[in-house]
């Protein structure tokens, strides 16, 4: 192409950093909920504990699972959850990478690593077409804990899928139905599940919660709401 | 025919009813008619009853594998209007309205046709622009219609909610007042009645097992209890349709889906018109008998089952609490489905076909009700002569090769 | 009169909890236990309502779910208003109010009554249709007297103000049922190690067990049923749900279960710990097996006055009795056709009261149950049946007589015996309407005398729902079926040991339904079939007579079975009746379906959670919270909340929508305003095959699109008509970023994938939504460059950064995308920002912009602009029926593109090569004060007659503060070819408007103002 | 309610997590431009409509949005199989016919025949 422009994009892909520096001011997704719906403290009573960890960058890797596995091991130092449903956790205790479908894995990464881990990720993965899009800005991750039947009582009311150990043990994923909307439900470890919520549907989702969770006196633990700059 | 009136009534009291007549008669088949019907829905009676009362044509048969009024006669949720957009659709239900209008006394069967209006809400700017556009044509058009703002809504409805606080605050409305419901049931036993004393044979319990057709041309059918002649054959089937085509290998471009409904218990009147709408989706009148009468959507899935998904019927009854807030405490007695022969833009065929007297009426899709006095006049006209009526020309089966739809999905996404 | 028929000893109730309830305003006395029909029936009260039609008094007759009488309203204020309770199955709580559903001025002194004793006769079946014909303008007015009448029940007038949830559940066995059967099969199912769900719809489980005479394993059934509950209640992987009854059975082992939590409580939800619960609850069940372990209705039988108040079902008078420790009568008649019947004369017996005559149908019956009442003494009439009550508002006699059921006559004397209550039997028909919801069809088995269930695929049947009537072999057969149950699931089937039921000889049942008279029926005192409905054995008849004949002709024409018991006493007798009167049997007749529900469930219910602030997703911007703080009226554009517009408030006045429109249109053509067009789709496209799959799915040209340019497209359906519209900018030679119509994102993205997945999987492309995670702005209007300018690194020199280029850099310090495209007309800049510092970048602006008096504008304000420059809105200018070349854009088709992309070969179908097509055009009102209506018809003839020739209609109209005139888009038959001329459009307050065909462009027409 | 097994996901899901799309294996004409409008009508409006068994091309919308077929009898609405885009039924109206007439042979009685054909 005669008119590409080199300082735009050296390559077929265009790779850039878009992540609002640390010194910019930021806000999950959640920032007008707790402002329009409140954020009711946890009290001794509460079965419930909901924790938005916003301090997250998110991103799509689209492409064959072969290839990207060598890739991840390279750059992650795991191997790529291959099996549907299956979702991998790094040693750094925040990051994880996720299948989706066949050719598609959620990554997520701390604050400010996207653009880098792209790099990386591309450099090892050379001529091979897989895709990479961050989604950071478009969603965050909520994660729910406490007291293990108040949570499936309350997953129960929500989403459609079977959430009953037996049948999701830690170290599972789906993309699934909730209430009206869909989003990601993850089960790291046996303590928390998380939720990863579209941001423009994350005010339904954080409304739902409180109105589903309100019997067992759900309490939200702020802290994570406007880490990303300082993560 | 026994005519019915209250004076009757009084009269068969004193002899303890014991003299009623049948209001139809059991027939053994002829070898041959002059027409034949194939399928005794209210679609299927109405054209019979027409052939032999307007068109003079009586050595009819009607068809039916089951019981007469079975189908989707017996279980759509009764309402009738013909506010609809294009002006062909428009025409077609007005004809029918109009004979709607003195059908109960026309048959001397009262089908209790009720004009107690058709409310259908407009809940976004667009669905105020696609009410006007409605509005302003069925005008033009010589039906009756006008537009409502929300305190117009509230005056016709006190007990729809049509406060900001709702989710989708009502806008206005679309306010047809000669449209109404009618009782479903008695349509097809007036017109099986009527059909009837004019000589029709009904044969129920009859079910049309093939085509005879030769050199392109019909002569007959197969069926259970033998063959059948006739140089003219009406296949009136409705979800059916699709079934019927194959059998004289013809396709049609039909999808039978599931439609939902359902009723609440009986409860004293509290709302006295039929509201309706696109956007929150759903429908809902209240019976002579008491029962909110609610419409659920269709379910993307072809499906002969009579039967569609239990979310269909929640996200339904969602809607009703929306609309009405009141209702969250009355409970849902039934539901039930129908097979629905659906088109790609939403309007019927009335059609001729490759077989020279084999014609179709089918893909009323959600709309059948509403238009069987105007759907089994105008094929009624269109067997009897030879040549699709006027009416029905616009729907005949050319229309998916040249490209000229008449889409009504802008107009009447919701199914009713 | 205190609990006058309570007894002193026995029964499940808890004595020491005395319960006030009020009952049509009288205050009577309960115990917690009581459910509302045994405490009425303790404090002697006979009518509990009228009838529908006839306006009868009415009693209790059954003790479950068939109860077609009993029907009241509960509620003591008006929001907690509950129609058309049946009082067998509501708990007694303190302080319940209940009122009967019809009569007037009340339940004992009805004046209705009279009108159905004298008008009865001329109300026979399907009378309506029969008159109020003439004259026909007269419908609606008779149509307004038949709906005084109308219903049961009434519904609140006032918001509910409980909360309704749902669960999700899934589990490896549901258990429906919780009777010996159920119970047995649960068992197994449990120790087997499968995750097991058992629901009963009665207060408390275990079914028959709760008043059964018989001992297990030599203890008393209560004992047995205690140890299983308490066994299944410690096992985790079992869910015990009582009040809960199975309504709905769907395809693939769906079920819905209903459970009502607080309804036991009162008639609001009480609070726990301060917090609210809800009132009742549905379980969505996903089951591997479903074990259908309904048991059997007991079958009343037809004879005259069999509506009048101390008519009884036989098993009815035993539950009141052994569980609620009430009888409600002295003089018990009893007739049957079965050995069962002779339990309620022998706990009647046991009671204490007299039981004057049992009349069996059947010949020398010689069953133990049989030789138990006769051993008392009690006088047994072989080969007889009651044949008619007599009273008014209680039972005062009976006619017996012996009878010939087979010839349907009288064979003998009858004999008038002196008596209170009635107790009849006719045998058991299986509950199997869960089995049938899908469509399964029943069959009718003379053996047992009901019909048996034909099971869907993955539900089995237990015990007495599938015609099994004694309990050891309910019991084996519940075990049974359990272990077949989990088996199926690839389970090892655990041993359970069934308890010993001592075996009890049985004479044969007799089937009887219709009791003959001396009269004939048509004649006779009305034999009722349906006590809801008034439906009686001689509306059957006369039903049949007049050519209905097949049963769902029957029911439809007598409206039997169409009540809210849904004919659960009175449909088989129905059935048997009308194969009596056409001379066939009763599977000739025809079969009984069912569909949900099995008992009526509150919508509330229903709707769960998804009601008032929760019914639909509302979809917000990252910008919102200021939108709301800056005073915006939001539009609804799907489920997005879009700014509409921006009233200020000056003075205490507050600017109309007209003004705030017209300010914010004249702020972006003379200075800059500001958008949030962040709802727009936004599809990230990579792969080396992008840019060839653009040219499939888009109707323009994309080959040569340079990497940091941006173009418009067109996408079409395969049939040719427009369905969306968006830019799409190329990022990089394999990257584009595509956007996409506010409504249109999801469903655009779902068709580009359907392409790719299923006919072009060849290409190597992937595709991701990235709508959310860019927030983007438009900033435009003749100042947005010195604006920008002042936040930003990008060059934006208007020939390094052109119209329809896009370049990256920093605005306000966040990395950014800028696109330099414009939907107003004017210079502008889309910013795209990672959604998480939109709030930033968005105060940046304002902060610079202050002194531009940067203007936030809404979707009224982009649609006026558009529309001035001729811009199209997808859904609005187009409805599914609209090419490319309808609206004049044939320089976004590329005719000569190699691959035939979507949508092409339609274009040459003869409908849409024809010249008189609906075309858009600009309408420019003859009179500029005039702003057309959007959706008004056009005309060329306004004299002509109606039906009036229409040759399009107004899709966009607004008034132009710039043109300082109203203008609008249309669509006009062969609107091309037309420019200059005059059309006309008439409006429903009669005025008729004149326009003038205009080009689409009314604003700029050479395009140099977003060229600047 | 569908219980629908996802050959992507490898199992078992709701059907509120899909959406219909209409009939399997319509096949876009290789070349449009020499379709009569006859064909391309065909193309773009007749679809099968049987009383019996269907392929179906169905969504994993809220899961992960491939599109595969199911193979379901539209009367029962017992699906008898899904398999991936590009497969080919194993189960089709031919093989069912097939089968139960191999069962009748097999079973003597007529009242199982009576079942297959029901």
């Amino acid at each position: 192409m005669s008119d590409i422009k080199s300082d735009l994009n050296p390559g077929t892909v265009n790779t850039y950093d878009a992540c609002p520096g640390a010194d910019i001011a930021q806000e999950s997704p959640l920032a007008w909920s707790y402002l329009n719906s409140g954020a009711p403290a946890p009290g001794p009573s509460s079965r419930i504990v909901m924790r938005e960890q916003a301090a997250r960058d998110h991103l799509i890797l689209r492409g064959g699972a072969i290839v990207i596995d060598e890739a991840v091991r390279q750059v992650l130092g795991i191997n790529l959850p291959a099996r549907p449903q299956q979702l991998t956790l790094c040693d750094d205790g925040v990051s994880s990478l996720q299948w989706l479908s066949p050719d598609e894995w959620l990554l997520i990464v701390p604050f400010g690593q996207a653009y880098n881990i792209e790099l990386e990720l591309r450099a090892a993965l050379g001529d091979a077409s897989v895709a990479i899009s961050e989604v950071s800005g478009g969603q965050t991750l909520l994660e729910l804990s406490g007291d293990a039947d108040a949570l499936q009582q309350l997953l129960m009311k929500s989403v459609i899928y079977d959430t009953h150990p037996q049948h999701f043990p830690p170290g599972k994923g789906v993309t699934t139905v909730f209430a009206k909307t869909s989003l990601i439900l993850r089960r790291p470890d046996d303590s928390r599940w998380e939720l990863v919520v579209r941001r423009s549907f994350a005010d339904y989702v954080y409304r739902w919660l409180l109105d589903a969770g309100d019997e067992f006196a759900i309490g939200v633990i702020r802290d994570g709401a406007q880490q990303g700059a300082s993560a | 025919m026994q005519r019915y009136s209250g004076f009757a009534l009084a009269r068969h009291a004193l002899s303890h009813h014991e003299n009623w007549q049948r209001q139809w008669r059991n027939p053994t088949p002829k070898k041959a008619y002059d027409v034949i019907i194939v399928g005794g829905g209210g679609h299927g009676l109405a054209t019979a009853y027409y052939l032999a009362k307007e068109f003079g044509v009586r050595n009819v048969a009607v068809i039916e594998k089951g019981w007469l009024g079975g189908g989707n006669t017996a279980r759509n949720t009764t309402i009738v209007r013909s506010n609809y957009l294009w002006d062909e659709a428009a025409a077609l239900y007005e004809h029918a309205m109009k004979l709607w209008e003195g059908l109960s006394q026309d048959l001397n069967y009262n089908v209790m046709f009720s004009q107690r209006g058709v409310l259908n809400l407009g809940h976004t700017l667009q669905d105020m622009r696609d009410i006007q556009r409605r509005v302003n044509a069925n005008r033009l058009n010589g039906i009756d219609g006008e537009v409502l703002d929300a305190a117009g809504v509230q005056k016709i409805v006190p007990i729809l909610d049509c406060s900001k606080r709702a989710r989708y605050p009502v806008l206005g409305a679309s306010w047809q007042p000669r449209a109404g419901v009618a009782r479903h049931d008695a349509v097809a036993w007036g017109y099986a009645r009527g059909a009837d004393a004019l000589g029709v044979d009904i044969l129920q319990q009859t079910e049309v097992t093939g085509f005879k057709i030769r050199d392109g041309r019909i002569y007959g059918v197969h069926t259970n209890r033998g063959d059948i002649e006739a140089k003219t054959v009406g296949c009136v089937t409705a979800g059916n349709s699709g079934v019927m085509a194959g059998m004289a290998g013809i396709r049609l471009p039909l999808e039978s889906h599931p439609l939902q409904a359902l009723v609440s218990e009986p409860l004293k009147p509290v709302l006295d018109t039929v509201v309706m709408s696109n956007h929150v989706h759903g429908y809902i009148s209240q019976s002579d008998k008491g029962d909110l009468v609610i419409g659920a959507g269709i379910d993307g899935y072809n499906g002969y089952g009579q039967r569609g998904s239990y979310p269909t019927v929640e996200h339904t009854l969602q809607a009703i609490v929306e609309m009405f807030p009141i209702f969250s405490r009355v409970r849902m007695n039934r539901q039930w489905g129908g097979i629905v022969d659906t088109c790609p833009d939403a309007c019927p065929i009335l059609s001729k076909t490759p077989v020279k007297g084999l014609y179709f009426n089918c893909g009323w899709g959600t709309g059948g009700f509403k238009a069987t006095t105007g759907s089994g006049h105008v094929f009624a006209a269109s067997l009897a002569k030879g040549e699709m009526h006027p009416l029905a020309a616009p729907f005949s089966i050319d229309r998916f090769h040249t490209g000229a739809l008449v889409d009504e999905h802008g107009a009447a996404g919701v199914a009713h | 009169m205190r609990q006058s028929n309570r007894l002193k000893q026995g029964g499940r109730i808890e004595r020491s909890r005395r319960l006030t309830f009020t009952f049509n305003g009288n205050s009577y006395e309960g115990y917690a236990g009581d459910t509302l029909a045994s405490a009425l029936l303790a404090n002697g009260v006979d009518i509990v309502n009228r009838s529908f039609k006839y306006s009868r008094p009415r009693g209790i007759v059954a003790a479950g779910a068939e109860e077609p009488n009993a029907v009241v309203q509960l509620g003591s204020s008006e929001p907690s208003q509950v129609p058309n309770v049946r009082a067998t199955q509501q708990a007694l709580y303190e302080g319940l109010s209940a009122r009967s559903t019809n009569g007037w001025p009340n339940v004992q002194r009805d004046l209705m009554g009279l009108i159905g004793k004298l008008g009865g006769k001329m109300m026979p079946p399907g009378f309506y249709y029969k008159t109020f014909m003439a004259p026909a303008s007269m419908w609606l007015t008779y149509e307004r007297y038949i709906r005084k009448s109308a219903g049961l029940g009434r519904s609140p007038g006032e918001s509910d103000p409980d909360i309704y949830d749902h669960l999700n559940r899934h589990c490896d066995v549901l258990v429906i049922g919780a009777g010996p059967a159920g119970l047995t099969s649960a068992l197994v199912a449990a120790r087997s190690g499968a995750r097991v769900i058992v629901c009963d719809e009665q207060e408390e489980m275990g079914g028959s067990l709760l008043a059964s005479h018989q001992a297990l394993d030599e203890r008393p059934a209560a004992d047995w049923l205690s140890d299983v509950l308490a066994e299944m209640e410690a096992n985790a992987n079992v869910t015990l749900l009582a009040r809960t009854t199975a309504n709905g059975y769907h395809d693939h082992n769906f079920v819905t279960l209903h459970e009502r939590r607080t309804e036991h409580l009162a008639d609001t939800a009480p609070m726990v710990n301060g917090r609210r619960q809800a009132r009742s609850r549905l379980h969505r069940v996903r089951a591997g097996r479903v074990i259908m372990a309904t048991g059997a209705h007991e079958r009343p039988l037809v004879y005259a006055g069999n509506d009048i108040p101390g008519n009884f079902l036989a098993g009815a008078i035993s539950t009141y009795i052994r569980r609620y420790a009430v009888v409600p009568g002295n003089k018990l008649v009893l007739s049957t056709a079965n050995d069962d019947g002779y339990r309620a004369a022998l706990d009647w017996l046991d009671a204490g009261r007299e039981v004057v005559a049992v009349a069996d149908a059947r010949q020398a019956p010689d069953g133990a149950l049989v030789e138990a009442v006769r051993s008392r003494g009690v006088r047994i009439i072989d080969g007889a049946a009651v044949i008619e009550a007599h009273g008014e508002n209680r039972v005062s006699s009976v006619r017996v007589a012996p009878i010939d059921a087979a010839a349907f006559r009288i064979s003998g004397e009858i004999e008038t015996l002196k008596c209170d209550t009635v107790a009849s039997s006719g045998g058991f028909s299986p509950v199997i309407h869960l089995a049938s919801h899908t469509g399964s069809r029943p069959s009718w088995n003379d053996d047992i005398i009901g019909f048996i269930p034909s099971l869907p695929k993955g539900m089995l049947a237990a015990g007495s729902a599938q015609g099994l009537h004694e309990l050891g072999a309910v019991l084996r057969d519940g075990a049974a079926v359990g272990a077949a149950a989990v088996r199926d699931l690839a389970l090892d089937a655990a041993e359970v040991e069934v308890p010993q039921v001592a075996s009890l000889h049985e004479s044969a049942a007799m089937a009887l339904f219709q009791v003959p008279h001396d009269k004939p029926t048509l004649r006779a005192p009305k034999q009722f079939v349906d006590l809801q409905n008034d439906v009686t054995a001689a509306a059957i008849e006369l039903a049949t007579r007049e050519g209905f004949e097949s049963i769902e002709h029957v029911k439809r024409y007598t409206a039997m079975g169409f009540g809210t018991d849904q004919g659960k006493l009175g449909n088989i007798n129905g059935m048997a009746i009308a194969a009596r009167c056409l001379g066939r049997t009763i599977p000739e007749v025809g079969t009984t379906v069912f569909r949900p529900n099995y008992t009526p469930v509150t919508f509330g219910a229903i709707v769960g959670r998804h009601c008032r602030e929760l019914f639909d997703p509302e979809r917000y911007t990252a910008l919102h919270q200021w939108h709301v703080e800056n005073g915006a009226e939001f539009e609804e554009v799907g489920q997005w909340k879009r700014p509409w517009y921006f009233p200020r408030t000056a003075k205490g006045k507050r600017e109309t929508m007209h003004e705030a429109v017209a300010r914010e249109c004249l702020a972006v053509r003379e200075g800059v305003g500001i958008l949030d067009a962040s709802t727009l789709g936004k599809i990230d496209i990579q792969g080396p095959d992008a840019r060839e799959f653009l040219g499939r799915v888009y109707t323009n040209k994309w080959a040569k699109l340079p990497v940091g340019r941006v173009r418009y497209g067109l996408m079409c359906k395969d049939d040719g008509m427009v369905m969306d519209d968006g830019t799409t900018s190329c990022l990089a030679e394999d990257h584009f970023l595509m956007t996409t119509s506010t409504g249109g994102a999801a469903a655009v993205l779902e068709w580009l994938e359907l392409w790719h997945q299923t006919e072009w999987p060849e290409l190597d492309l992937t595709m991701s939504s990235v709508t959310d995670h860019w927030a983007t702005m438009t900033v435009t209007g003749p100042k947005a460059r010195d604006l920008l300018a002042e936040l930003t690194d990008i060059d934006l020199d208007r020939d390094a950064f052109r119209f329809m280029d896009w370049r990256e850099g920093k605005v306000a310090g966040v990395p950014a995308r800028v696109f330099r495209i414009s939907f107003t007309g004017e210079l502008a800049y889309e910013i795209n920002v990672q959604a998480r510092a939109a709030m930033h970048v968005w105060k940046a602006l304002f902060a610079h912009g202050e002194k531009y008096d940067l203007t936030p504008y809404g979707t009224e304000t982009m649609h006026v602009l558009r529309a001035e420059k001729g811009f199209i809105i997808a859904g609005q200018d187009t409805d599914g029926s609209v090419t490319p070349e309808d609206l004049g854009m044939q320089w976004a088709v590329g005719y000569d593109k190699p691959f035939s992309w979507i949508g092409k070969r339609a274009l040459t179908r003869p409908d849409t090569v024809r010249k008189d097509r609906k075309q858009l055009v600009g309408l420019r009102p003859k009179d500029a004060s005039v702003v057309l209506e959007e959706g008004a018809q056009i005309v060329l003839d306004p004299q002509h007659a109606i039906p009036m020739p229409m040759v399009g209609h107004v899709t966009s109209s607004y008034y132009s503060p710039t043109l300082e005139s109203g203008f609008a888009l249309a669509v006009v038959k062969g609107g091309h070819e037309r420019m200059g001329e005059t059309v006309y459009l008439p409006m429903a307050d009669g005025k008729v408007h004149e326009a003038e065909i205009v080009s689409t462009i009314f604003v700029d027409p050479k395009g140099e103002r977003q060229n600047v | 309610m569908f219980h629908i097994y996802c050959p992507y996901c490898e199992e078992w899901r709701e059907e509120e997590e899909f959406h219909p799309k209409g009939q399997a294996h319509i096949q876009r004409p290789i070349d449009p431009e020499s379709c009569s409008d006859e064909e391309w009508g065909d193309y773009l409006f007749f679809r099968d409509n049987p009383r019996g068994i269907h392929h179906e091309l169905w969504v994993h919308a809220v899961g992960c949005r491939k599109f595969f077929n199911i193979t379901r009898h539209t009367q029962s609405y017992e699906i008898l199989e899904t398999y991936r885009m590009g497969e080919t039924p194993s189960v089709t109206a031919e093989s069912v016919k097939r089968e139960a007439i191999a069962a009748a042979a097999s079973t003597a009685t007529s009242e199982s025949a009576e079942e297959v054909r029901a």
